[in-house]
C-alpha cells in the first residue's frame, strides 16, 4: 500500500510542477498586456452605451471599479515578469 | 393529458434549470476569448448530461430507488463514502458560486456591494426550502428559469452566420493560447455535466413516485429538456462572440457580462439580464442545497422528503440549515465569485469519473435494472467524456491555478 | 439468499413506514457450532465505523465503553425483505432515532415554522 | 436492545481467509443464508480474489466498456461450506484443519 501513496504522491507533484512553470516570463508579459487592452476595450463599450443610456449608473460605476482594480493586478504583472 | 403536462413540464425544467453561474460565465469566457470556436464544448456536455440525467430517471422509475440511496446499496458504506465526499464538496462551491451569482445579479440591480447580499440571499434560500414543497422547487424554478430564454433572444437579434456557428460545433484545437483554450473547454463540459443536475432529478423522480410507465416521458423530457438547456448555453456564447470578441474584450469579471445583453438589448437587455441572473442561480441554489441534504439523508437512511414538514425530517432539514450558510459565508469572504465558479466547474470536470462511474455501474446490473439496462451508446459516451474531462482538468487546473 | 448483498445497507423502514436507517451490521450467531443462523440487523453506533477503519472504531468503543447507540433488531421482527428491509418496530421509541429526535427537539423545532 | 454476542457479518467482509498452514484462500466476498423455518440458516461463505490487480480486475469486470476493453475479468468466487470456517478470532478466520 506504501508504494502506490508514493506513486500518486509523485505523479501528483509532477503535473502541479509541469503546470507551474508552463507560465514563462514572456507568457506572463504577453498575458497582461491583452488584459490591459481587454480592459481600455470593456470601458470604450461602457462610454458608448452610457452615451446611449442603455446601462444605470450604478452598474457603469461598478465596471469602472472592476477595471481600475484588473488594471492595477495586470501592470504590477507586467512589472514583474518585466523585472524577472 | 396528465402526461402530455409532465413532458412539458420535463422540457421546461430542462431548459429552466440548465442555465446558472457556471454554464453562464463559462459560456461567456468562451465566446469572448475565441468566438464560436468551443461551441462543440457545449454540444459535448450537453449529450453528457443528457445521457445521465436520462439514466438517473430510469434507475428511479426502475428501481424506485434514488441516486445515493441505490449507491450506498450496491457499494456499502465503504466504496459509497468517495463519491459522497466528491459530489458534496463539488456541490458545496457551486452552491457557493450560485450565491454569488444571486448577490451580484443584487449588486448591479441595486449599486449595494454583493457581499451585503450574501446573508439575505441564504435566509431567503433557506427560508423557501424551510416552507415551500417538492413540487415548488421544482417547478418554481424552471418556469421563472425560462427568462434564461432572453439570451436566445438577444443572440437572434445579433443575427449569427448559421454555417459559422455550425463550424463551432466541429471539435477542433485552439488557433491560440491553448492552456485557456483546453481550461475553458473543460469547465464548460464541467458546467453542463454538474452532478447536482442528475441527483436532483433522481431524487425528483422519486418523490414523484415514478415508475416504469415513466421511461418515455423521462427519455423525452431528458433528451429536448437538456437540448434546449444546451441551446440557451450556446446563445450565451453567441452573444459574447459577437459582443465581446471583435472588441478584443476577454471575461475576467462578471461586471463584464451583462454586456452580452445591453448591446443587442439596450436598457430593457441590462434589466433581462439580472433578471435572468437572479432567477436562475436562485433556482440552481434551491436545487442544490435540497440535493445535499438528500445525498446525505439517503446515503445514510435518516427520514428525507421536502414536502416533509422539517420537524418529521429533521436531520434532513438540518443539513440544508448548515449548508446555506456556509455557503454563503464564502461569498462574504470576498472571493472573487467569477474566479471561484470557473474553478468549481473545473474541479466539477476533475470528479467526474467519482460521481459518474457509480452511476454507469449501477444502470448495468439487471438487479436495479431489470432489462432496461443501459445500451453501449450510453455508456461508451458518459465514460470517455468523464475520462477526457478529468484528464484534462488534471493538467488545466494547476496551470490555471497557479498562472492568475 | 446473499446477506451482504440482500440485507446489508438496505433502508430499514419501521411499522408506521418511517425510515429509520440502513442496515450497518448484521449479527451471526450462535458463533461456534454447526447451525449459525441470522439473530438480527444492527442500526448505527459504531457499526458503521468496523466498516469504514478498524482503528478508528477501537478506539471509538473505547471511548464510549460499548457500540453507543447501536440499535439491534432480532430476526423474528424482520417481515419482509424487498426494496427495504420492514421491521416490526415502533422508530421513535427505539435508539436508531435517538438523534432524530435531538436534533428535532433541541435545533430543528427551535426554528419557528419546523 | 443492545446487539447480542455473534459473528459480526460486516466485520467478515472483505478479511482474509487463511488455511490452517496460514496460506491465504482468498477475501470473503459474501456469506450465503438458506430459509429454515422462519429463520435463515448461516450456509456457505463466497471466496472471492486476494490479490490487489485481481480485485481491480473485478471492478473492472462491472462496466461492460471496461470488459470490451479487456480491462475486467470475471473474478473467481468459490462456495465454501460455513462449517469449514474456524472463527474464534474473527479478525483473521481460518479454515479448519481437519478440512484440508
Amino acid at each position: 500500500m506504501r508504494r502506490v501513496r508514493l506513486l500518486c504522491g509523485l505523479t501528483l507533484a509532477g503535473i502541479v510542477f509541469l503546470g507551474g512553470c508552463g507560465k514563462s516570463p514572456a507568457d506572463q508579459a504577453r498575458e497582461a498586456t491583452t488584459t490591459l487592452a481587454s480592459w481600455k476595450a470593456t470601458l470604450r463599450l461602457l462610454e458608448a452605451q452610457e452615451a446611449r443610456g442603455v446601462v444605470p449608473e450604478a452598474y457603469a460605476g461598478q465596471v469602472r471599479r472592476a477595471a481600475e482594480e484588473e488594471r492595477e493586478k495586470a501592470t504590477a504583472e507586467l512589472r514583474k515578469a518585466g523585472s524577472r | 393529458m396528465s402526461k402530455l403536462f409532465e413532458i412539458a413540464l420535463g422540457v421546461i425544467t430542462g431548459i429552466g434549470g440548465f442555465l446558472e453561474a457556471g454554464s453562464l460565465t463559462t459560456a461567456a469566457q468562451a465566446g469572448a476569448a475565441f468566438g464560436y470556436q468551443l461551441i462543440w464544448a457545449i454540444a459535448v456536455g450537453t449529450v453528457c448530461i443528457a445521457f445521465l440525467v436520462e439514466m438517473a430517471g430510469r434507475l428511479a422509475a426502475v428501481s424506485r430507488h434514488a441516486l445515493p440511496d441505490a449507491m450506498r446499496e450496491r457499494f456499502g458504506i465503504r466504496f459509497f463514502l468517495l463519491p459522497l465526499a466528491a459530489v458534496a464538496l463539488v456541490s458545496f462551491l457551486v452552491l457557493a458560486s450560485e450565491i454569488g451569482g444571486v448577490t451580484l445579479a443584487l449588486e448591479f440591480a441595486t449599486g449595494i456591494s454583493h457581499r451585503w447580499w450574501a446573508i439575505p440571499t441564504a435566509l431567503s434560500i433557506w427560508l423557501l426550502l424551510w416552507k415551500g414543497t417538492f413540487g415548488m422547487v421544482e417547478k418554481g424554478t424552471s418556469m421563472l428559469g425560462l427568462v434564461t430564454l432572453a439570451f436566445v433572444v438577444a443572440a437572434l437579434t445579433l443575427h449569427p452566420h448559421p454555417a459559422e456557428v455550425a463550424r463551432g460545433l466541429v471539435p477542433r484545437g485552439p488557433t491560440h493560447d491553448a492552456a485557456r483554450y483546453w481550461f475553458t473547454a473543460v469547465s464548460i463540459v464541467g458546467a453542463s455535466v454538474s452532478p447536482y443536475l442528475f441527483y436532483f432529478y433522481s431524487a425528483g423522480a422519486v418523490e414523484d413516485q415514478w415508475d416504469e410507465g415513466y421511461l418515455t416521458i423521462n427519455r423525452i423530457t431528458a433528451g429536448v429538456g437538456m437540448t434546449f438547456g444546451g441551446a440557451v448555453a450556446v446563445a450565451a456564447l453567441v452573444c459574447a462572440a459577437l459582443v465581446l470578441h471583435p472588441q478584443g474584450i476577454q471575461v475576467d469579471r462578471f461586471e463584464q457580462i451583462p454586456f452580452l445583453l445591453t448591446s443587442p438589448l439596450a436598457r430593457a437587455g441590462f434589466w433581462l439580464f439580472v433578471g435572468a441572473l437572479f432567477i436562475a442561480c436562485f433556482g440552481a441554489a434551491l436545487e442544490i442545497a435540497l440535493q445535499l441534504a438528500y445525498l446525505v439523508a439517503q446515503g445514510f437512511g435518516w427520514r428525507w422528503g421536502e414536502n416533509l414538514q422539517p420537524r418529521e425530517a429533521a436531520r434532513f432539514a438540518l443539513v440544508y440549515t448548515v449548508v446555506i450558510p456556509l455557503a454563503a459565508l464564502v461569498i462574504l469572504s470576498g472571493i472573487d465569485p467569477l474566479k471561484l465558479t470557473v474553478i468549481s466547474m473545473a474541479l466539477t470536470a476533475l470528479s467526474l469519473p467519482v460521481t459518474v462511474v457509480p452511476l454507469l455501474i449501477l444502470m448495468n446490473d439487471p438487479q436495479y435494472l431489470n432489462e432496461h439496462t443501459n445500451g453501449w451508446v450510453s455508456n461508451v459516451a458518459v465514460l470517455a467524456v468523464s475520462a477526457i474531462a478529468c484528464l484534462v482538468a488534471l493538467v488545466a487546473l494547476p496551470l490555471e491555478i497557479l498562472g492568475s | 439468499m446473499l446477506i451482504g448483498r440482500d440485507i446489508l445497507d438496505q433502508q430499514v423502514v419501521d411499522r408506521a413506514g418511517r425510515l429509520m436507517g440502513k442496515v450497518d451490521g448484521v449479527v451471526l450467531g450462535p458463533p461456534e457450532g454447526e447451525d449459525a443462523r441470522i439473530a438480527g440487523i444492527v442500526i448505527g453506533g459504531t457499526t458503521l465505523l468496523w466498516r469504514i477503519h478498524r482503528g478508528l472504531a477501537r478506539w471509538a468503543e473505547r471511548k464510549l465503553g460499548g457500540e453507543g447507540r447501536a440499535t439491534f433488531v432480532p430476526w423474528a421482527k424482520v417481515t419482509k425483505i424487498g426494496i427495504d428491509i420492514k421491521v416490526d418496530v415502533d422508530a421513535p421509541r427505539t435508539r436508531a432515532f435517538h438523534w432524530e429526535n435531538w436534533v428535532r427537539d433541541h435545533l430543528i423545532g427551535r426554528i419557528p415554522g419546523a | 436492545m443492545t446487539p447480542p454476542s455473534g459473528v459480526r457479518l460486516e466485520r467478515l467482509l472483505g478479511r482474509l481467509v487463511r488455511d490452517h498452514l496460514g496460506v491465504s484462500v482468498g477475501r470473503i466476498e459474501d456469506v450465503v443464508a438458506e430459509p429454515a423455518g422462519d429463520a435463515y440458516r448461516v450456509t456457505h461463505v463466497l471466496v472471492g480474489p486476494d490479490g490487489r490487480l485481481a480485485q481491480l480486475f473485478a471492478a473492472g469486470y462491472q462496466l461492460p466498456t471496461l470488459r470490451a476493453l479487456g480491462l475486467g475479468r470475471k473474478p473467481r468466487i468459490r462456495r465454501l461450506p460455513w462449517s469449514w470456517l474456524e472463527l474464534s478470532d474473527p479478525d483473521r478466520p481460518r479454515l479448519r484443519a481437519e478440512v484440508a
